[in-house]
């Protein structure tokens, strides 16, 4: 359903992506793991055209695009078919909970507004925020933002949805909440392409898992044979480093 | 025009101007006690008071200070600044006396005392060549005109059914004239004269004069402390006059003589 | 207070607040709602880096914040003429005060949008609306929250700044007062009076900046 | 353009600009320095809650901003003497400069100062230092940062306001200006060449703004 | 060492800390546990005094102090003996990481510029900052910054560090970083009271535990019997959530 082929990008003559390759079918839910640095943002945001990659080429619903001569339009609607959920949110300050879900649809998308807010408040219902509608989002806890931000993808029906570390600004009962959303998403069939620190939710939920290191793919492919039986040495490594900081001494 | 930086003049650092007391008492015994009379003028008024291409303060009024000055006994200070500025700074005891081309007025005389008049200016209505309507005062009503706004001469067009805007300076006016914005102008008959000098190739014309002479006067604080120097500064207008002095000064920046009623 | 410059003052109040009610601040209202457009126009123009407008805009700006008022007053009523362009008193002098405030209002509204976080605008992209959908419904909502003490400031002293407006025969509060002085010759009095009936018009205005303030900050400031 | 018209505008090139660079200049400089001072401290006893102090700055900031700077320029200059003080014009200019300008930056740097997260008084008190230190060396200085783009809007728009110093006599640039108009009677030319010459200083000072802003952001955008 | 009694504080009527008591011995490294909400931060900024608490009193040393009437001397005397990390760092903007450090020393306690920046760069070395003495906050990483604020705590040579959720800003490796500083100078013997999220840090470096809720201590005590014998059913279910959201599934 999603192919990206040999995205490269630099900034200022560093290279951050060096030719990755991702391969994402319906269904799938991808986890995209790597330490910091690794690049990982960095090739969310250019499949997403946030950033121009300096060149590649993506496939989508078998439609091809190169990226450096990819038109505006072209850009348009392909974005129309996925959706993007931000690190730190990005909930449209000057809107309520619910006018963030509606925004997209209303103005990007001439849906009637009636017919929007109805599809808003399923979408918010959904993620457990049923009551939170006219909300601003610094009125909303950080799991609630980051709930809002899911149902504005979600609202849109997208078919592809992006996360970037959907859980790292929340505490562990919050990153539970978020979390819990996901694997529903999941159970419900939703393709989803998802950067992440969570290993328990790349071990549980992902099928696929990339690892990342310096702007290249080290290992990927299913995500049980990743964690029981990691191939490459720096796979090895990382595993080990993060299961050491979970249990510290043990 | 020559410099005229007489020996007894001293041209005004106006940085660090020197103000005339506030203290209670007779103006002119401090007058004479500090040795300077403190005269406020604009500075920007051809040919009554202003800057020559050489940046000295020169002006019938600059001469006549001088001249009472010298009849006075003591040296002329010139301050000069914006018309508010001169009318504050006289009733705030800044400045002894103002010597800028006023009229005698009995509005005026209200707030100030004047001198015995040292020229007379008849009003002129100024108006493009072009324009044949006006030809008398009573010509204005309904006509558009633009004056400076400190002066009286917005009253008088408006006396005569004028429709009145008011300008921060006389170039304005002449400007707003030339651009068919307004119908005429009320001015010093000399100011005229001086415009017509730097612009000769310019369409004004008087359109009328007036019959009777506005007098000009030199306006000081009201009151006890100033009466002295009142009788003291017309004493000297009364030498100068007599002395053929003013006549002089008059054809020297006006080219004729305006220090008599004619 | 001698009981003639007392009368003066008292009936000149009348005379001096009625140009202020029917000229000052018309004039500023009016000025200040095309300033405002201006100044959005040019701060979007270099927020979006439209190439040749963005620098048309700077231009703009460079020019008239680096002159004197009083002198963009001389070109447009008095220059301009000698180009057959003769414009009446209010309208050029609407025209300048716009074009004026206009620019340093410019500055103000870019600074506005350069706080607004980048992210807000991408997520209007990832939502699937355009640069200028966003722009109108996200981030210049969010700018001119920010931007709206610093602008009220402007207001403010726009009020003030009208009174140059008597250089080009705007019959408006300052001339008045000066028309009074030239009859009566008490400046500082009157100066006085006129500075207390500007001050006036100043507090009510600095009332309706706290209402508004109050009002956009009603669901808390824009932290999250 | 007359060969007239052309000498005028060459002849007074040097006489304009004297007075530019021996009078405009340093008493913008002056009062802007001694305005800084003022603002500082107003902005400070209102960010410290101050009681009295704060009420005093408030009433400070809300007189100076409402009233004209011409009215402003009569009390001191010619409304003083009555009370028997009488202040010589460029010290009068650069008490009431400072004065208004002060007001004006006052609020600027107050904004400036709520703008400094809290955490970093927080950090200051835990580390051991006082409300006096922690502002000194770490609230202000970072506030400053923020304060600088407005607080240079603020001076470039001063240098054409010390024109209103001819009211009280200084003989600064426009008044020279004028005077060369009484003589030649040709007023736009004349306004439109002392306009350039703001401009010039404008532009100066721009360029100054944009250094010092390039210094203070050597180190990157105050964001973490 | 210290101890609080009976802190009490309220937010515009609300109680957020409803006398709590805690007590904390020369050496002990204290975890404060518990959801979001529950007045951890709030008691953590009242003990220092960030916060003015309602009631309740504060032994240092033997010293007795009353929360609601004790002077700005005594306060700023008992900072002098602590020191605070807190949760977003709040380094010092405008200053280098050295200076950073040596700010406090130099001001607030008229050490010798030298010596400051001496005792300065023993601090960052302390924690592996050697090469980035010059750097301004905004040039660092967040775990490289949080080394910073610890390094700054460090240098006043107090005699106990209170922190703040000290990882929660961090990646898993950054947070790797951090933990393993705050266990050496836990086994230096450093006195410490941290709120933290982090269980593996709770359950392996701390020696007592306080779980609270609702601005109320719920269970306290030895950290070992805390995880392996929790008394309370709140804290008994707190536990499972926290195992289940780590392990997701299992
Ligand atoms: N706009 C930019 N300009 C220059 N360098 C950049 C830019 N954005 C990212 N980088 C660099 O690219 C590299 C990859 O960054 P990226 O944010 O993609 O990493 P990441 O894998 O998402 O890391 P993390 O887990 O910390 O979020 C980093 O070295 C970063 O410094
Ligand atoms: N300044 C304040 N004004 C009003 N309420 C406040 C304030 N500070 C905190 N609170 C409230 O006090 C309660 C406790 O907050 P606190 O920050 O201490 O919780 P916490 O245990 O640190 O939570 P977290 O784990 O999310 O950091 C919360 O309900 C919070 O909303
Ligand atoms: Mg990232
Ligand atoms: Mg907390």
């Amino acid at each position: 359903m999603l192919e990206i082929k040999n995205i490269r990008k630099s900034f200022d003559g560093t290279e951050v992506l060096g030719g990755v390759d991702i391969h994402v079918d319906q269904g799938d839910v991808v986890a995209i793991l790597g330490p910091s640095g690794s690049g990982k943002t960095t090739l969310l945001r250019c499949i997403n055209f946030l950033e121009t990659a300096d060149a590649g080429m993506l496939v989508f619903d078998g439609e091809r695009f190169e990226f450096d001569s990819i038109s505006k339009k072209e850009i348009a609607g392909l974005r129309k078919k996925t959706a993007f959920v931000f690190q730190n949110y990005n909930l449209f300050r000057n809107k309520t909970a619910l006018q963030n879900v509606t925004e997209g649809l209303v103005v990007a998308r001439k849906m009637p507004k009636q017919q929007a807010v109805e599809i808003g408040k399923q979408a918010l219902d959904k993620v457990g925020l049923s009551d939170r509608y006219d909300y601003y989002p610094n009125q909303l806890s950080g799991g609630q933002q980051q709930r809002v931000a899911i149902a504005r993808a979600l609202a849109t029906n997208p078919e592809i949805i992006y996360f970037d570390e959907p859980t790292s600004a929340l505490d562990p009962e919050l990153t539970g909440e978020v979390l819990a959303v996901m694997r529903q998403l999941a159970d419900e069939g939703m393709t989803m392409l998802v950067v992440t620190h969570e290993m328990s939710f790349a071990r549980t939920v992902s099928n696929k898992v990339v690892f990342m290191e310096n702007g290249a793919v080290i290992e990927s492919g299913d995500s049980r044979t990743f964690f029981e039986n990691p191939q490459e040495a720096r796979t090895k490594e990382f595993l080990r480093t993060i299961n050491e900081s979970a249990g510290l001494t043990s | 025009l020559t410099g005229c930086s007489g020996n007894n003049t001293q041209q005004q650092d106006n940085t660090s101007a020197p103000s005339a007391q506030t203290a209670e008492g007779d103006l002119l015994a401090q007058i004479r006690e500090r040795g300077d009379i403190i005269v406020a003028m604009e500075g920007t008024w051809a040919p009554w008071t202003y800057h020559d291409e050489d940046d000295n303060l020169v002006g019938y009024d600059v001469e006549v200070a001088q001249a009472i000055a010298e009849k006075l006994g003591v040296e002329a200070t010139f301050v000069e600044g914006e018309w508010d500025g001169l009318l504050a700074g006289l009733s705030a005891g800044r400045y002894d006396i103002m010597v800028n081309g006023v009229d005698i007025d009995p509005a005026r005389q209200e707030t100030y005392d004047f001198s015995d008049p040292y020229a007379y200016n008849r009003t002129a209505v100024i108006t493009t060549n072009q324009n044949s309507d006006i030809n008398t005062l009573e010509d204005l009503q309904g006509k558009h005109t633009a004056n400076t706004i400190s002066s009286t001469y917005a009253q008088l067009a408006e006396q005569y059914g004028a429709e009145v805007t008011g300008v921060d300076d006389l170039n304005q006016t002449f400007e707003l004239l030339l651009s068919g914005r307004i119908d005429a102008t009320l001015n010093a008959e000399m100011t005229y004269y001086d415009y017509m000098k730097a612009h000769p190739e310019a369409e004004l014309k008087i359109a009328v004069l007036t019959e009777e002479a506005n007098r000009i006067g030199i306006p000081m604080r009201k009151g006890e402390e100033t009466a002295a120097l009142r009788e003291a500064i017309n004493n000297a207008l009364a030498e100068l006059g007599e002395e053929g002095v003013l006549s002089e000064l008059s054809e020297k920046y006006f080219g004729r003589d305006i220090s008599q009623a004619s | 207070m001698s009981e003639r410059l007392w009368d003066i003052l008292v009936d000149s109040f009348g005379k001096i607040i009625l140009p202020g009610l029917t000229m000052t601040i018309p004039l500023t209202v009016i000025s200040f709602t095309f300033a405002l457009i201006l100044a959005i126009a040019a701060a979007m123009v270099q927020f979006a880096d439209i190439k040749g407008l963005k620098q048309v805009a700077r231009f703009y700006i460079w020019v008239v914040r680096g002159t004197p008022l009083l002198v963009q007053l001389f070109v447009i009523f008095y220059g301009l003429p000698n180009l057959g362009i003769v414009i009446d008193p209010f309208p050029a002098a609407v025209i300048v005060f716009s074009v004026n405030e206009g620019a340093y209002c410019a500055e103000t509204i870019r600074a506005a949008l350069e706080s607004v976080p980048a992210g807000q605008l991408e997520a209007g992209y990832c939502a699937g609306m355009s640069y200028l959908q966003t722009m109108r419904r996200i981030i210049l909502p969010q700018a001119m929250r920010t931007a709206f003490p610093p602008l009220s400031n402007s207001l403010i002293a726009m009020v003030k700044d009208t009174s140059l407006a008597a250089n080009i025969t705007v019959t408006e509060m300052f001339m008045v007062t000066q028309r009074i002085v030239a009859r009566t010759y008490e400046p500082l009095a009157l100066y006085i009076e006129v500075g207390l009936i500007y001050l006036l018009f100043s507090t009510v205005l600095t009332k309706l900046q706290r209402i508004g303030e109050k009002k956009l900050n009603a669901h808390g400031k824009q932290g999250g």
